[in-house]
């Protein structure tokens, strides 16, 4: 039994991405969509707190939002995964429930 | 897999019925079923036939209608947000004493409990909003 | 799932007023209790505020929704977890939130609190536990 | 004093539109001038007439309307947000081919050079959104 | 020359309050109203960056939108000067320009 | 204020594509530049975001707008301060703007950045120094 977080705000203007992170358990998964993909790039201020629990949660990036906001897949954290919509879907469906955290 | 999908934001003003649309779009083609969206907060705001955006632009009321009538999604626009945010069918809009509607193609005005039900009958319930 | 009964848990993070979300979350609450579900409400992060006592909104001229969160328990709604640690960080304790009551039908209709003071981990569990979960 | 006032979120949704009001209130009694309201974002929401909300609960739209007769206030609705929003007089309903409009009583749609001029022209532009 | 700064979000959700009282000045007076109210409150989480700047930055915050939140002034952090409408008229006419942090 | 010309200055502090403010800024800047006014753009907080070089929306089916910028100059729209810290705290830096160019009238047209990346103390400053201020 696991869930599937979604976080789509950035984690520099509001607390989303951590109040999710406080609240995942081990073996669920969170996806960055929308301007919550800033979340999954490496050397920012916020980066650290995705990377101290990247293993026991695994984090996931939406690719189209990524690429509309300019940040190229090289630039993700360690251990973030960049899915498509179908990839999304394929999350989704997997988990046995999912979590938008709005 | 049987997905329900609820819209909670307004269009352009928010990514939430992109992002919604480009999930249903992506659910069907993967073979799973989407019986309906639900239209709550300012997402009623979706089912307006009034828009008119700019033409170098989507049209997101225009890509629900025809992705609805394509593979027979319910498109429900919850009544007591659309009342707040006057969104109206005809009958809603005689029955208030309003003098114009503005429902658009294949989205239809329906109770909260078109939500709840949505919920019971699918396995999954997909969240987009602010 | 058994007999066909979900585990329906709404999930409220905002703080009242600022925005319609608090609202119109309980307005799905109220009409969702018709369709016998096993229900429960979490409160978290800014959403406890929704929960406290002594609102009026006269001076801004906005509805006053408070008083219906103590009409739940009439509609079998009695679950309301609180998150303790949301509450430390805003400054509030139990105390600063409503009473909310309910009569609990297998216990001859004693008064029993709906509210549940939890940590953030029972929180987690209590998430984690769930068919379906809408979040406002 | 002159105030110039942007009301950028829609009626229900936010209370931009709603603090706006008491300010515009509160500074007329104090004796000031507010000629222009501009509404922009989802603001344009607030200037359709086609809203119904719980008996128990505010009119936003009225109360515009009231106050904007009452003392003479501009309310002016962005044309660019308000045809992305399915907000249309009947001119524009018209201009668009749309067989309906939704206006309110005392808006009027005009472009985003009202918003410009409200700035040259008052003493202090306040903004009211999310 | 000052500036009267509102800020309408919750210092618990967002980061306008903190972005607000780092660009403030001297003299300058900062108006907490809708959502923000909340961060006018002693005791929390956040009433430390606020306590720090009083004095130097002047802090209000609007009463009806404390009323409404059910927050009583006698909880209100030392320094902060709660108004009503007619109050937050009177600090936008009296400072020379008016600053939204939505 | 002399001569009736004001400074507009127009803050940008969200994100772009997540919502619509950025895009709906732009346009009041666009509109504004008909004015002849003194007018200058902050980029602080998420706002930097929207600067960034290689915007490609084509997957989410929305529209670019991030080539406007570069059109600005154009419109004699040519002071766009950008804070340093909030660059530096979601780690980007001056590389991973657009180059955003426009000619200078005079200094016989001579082609000049229009972005100018200030400090945060250096931002309050310009905040402080204007008779208009929209924010987004």
């Amino acid at each position: 039994m696991s869930t599937l977080h979604t976080v789509n705000k950035s984690p520099f203007s509001t607390q989303s991405l951590l109040s999710c992170i406080n609240h995942a358990k081990d073996g669920d998964a969170i996806l960055m969509i929308e301007d919550g993909v800033y979340g999954a790039a490496a050397g920012t201020g916020v980066a650290s707190v995705v990377a101290e629990k990247a293993g026991a949660i695994k984090f996931y990036v939406l690719a189209p939002d990524l690429a509309a906001r300019g940040i190229d897949t090289s630039r993700l954290l360690d251990g973030v995964e960049a899915v498509d919509y179908a990839g999304f879907v394929a999350l989704a469906a997997e988990h046995d429930r999912a979590q938008a955290w709005l | 897999m049987k997905f329900g999908v609820v819209v909670s934001e307004g269009p352009y003003t928010h990514e939430a019925s992109d992002t919604a649309y480009n999930f249903v779009k992506a659910a069907i083609e993967a073979g799973h079923e989407v019986p309906r969206v639900f239209f709550y907060h300012d997402g009623v705001n979706v089912g307006t036939r009034l828009t008119v955006p700019p033409q170098d632009d989507r049209n997101i009321q225009e890509n629900w209608s025809a992705i609805a009538k394509e593979h027979g999604i319910d498109l429900v626009v919850c009544i007591a947000a659309a009342q707040r945010r006057g969104i109206l069918d005809e009958n809603e809009a005689k029955r208030q004493g309003k003098d114009a509607d503005n429902i658009a193609e294949g989205f239809r005005i329906s109770g909260l409990g078109q939500l709840i039900e949505m919920g019971i009958q699918t396995d999954r319930l997909m969240m987009f909003g602010d | 799932m058994e007999d066909g009964i979900k585990k329906f848990l709404y999930v409220n993070r905002k703080a009242p007023y600022g925005t319609i979300y608090a609202l119109e979350a309980l307005e799905v609450v109220l009409i969702g209790a018709a369709f016998d579900q096993d229900v429960s409400l979490a409160f978290l992060d800014d959403g406890v505020f929704q929960l406290t006592k002594g609102q009026n909104t006269d001076g801004i001229g906005v509805k006053n929704f408070s008083p219906t969160f103590r009409a739940l328990g009439d509609y079998d709604v009695n679950k309301l977890y609180v998150e303790r640690e949301s509450l430390e960080e805003r400054g509030l304790t139990e105390d600063d939130l409503q009473e909310i009551m309910y009569e609990d039908e297998d216990d001859d209709w004693a008064e029993k609190p709906s509210i549940r003071i939890i940590s953030r981990a029972e929180m987690a569990d209590l998430m984690h536990d769930q068919d379906v979960i809408l979040s406002f």
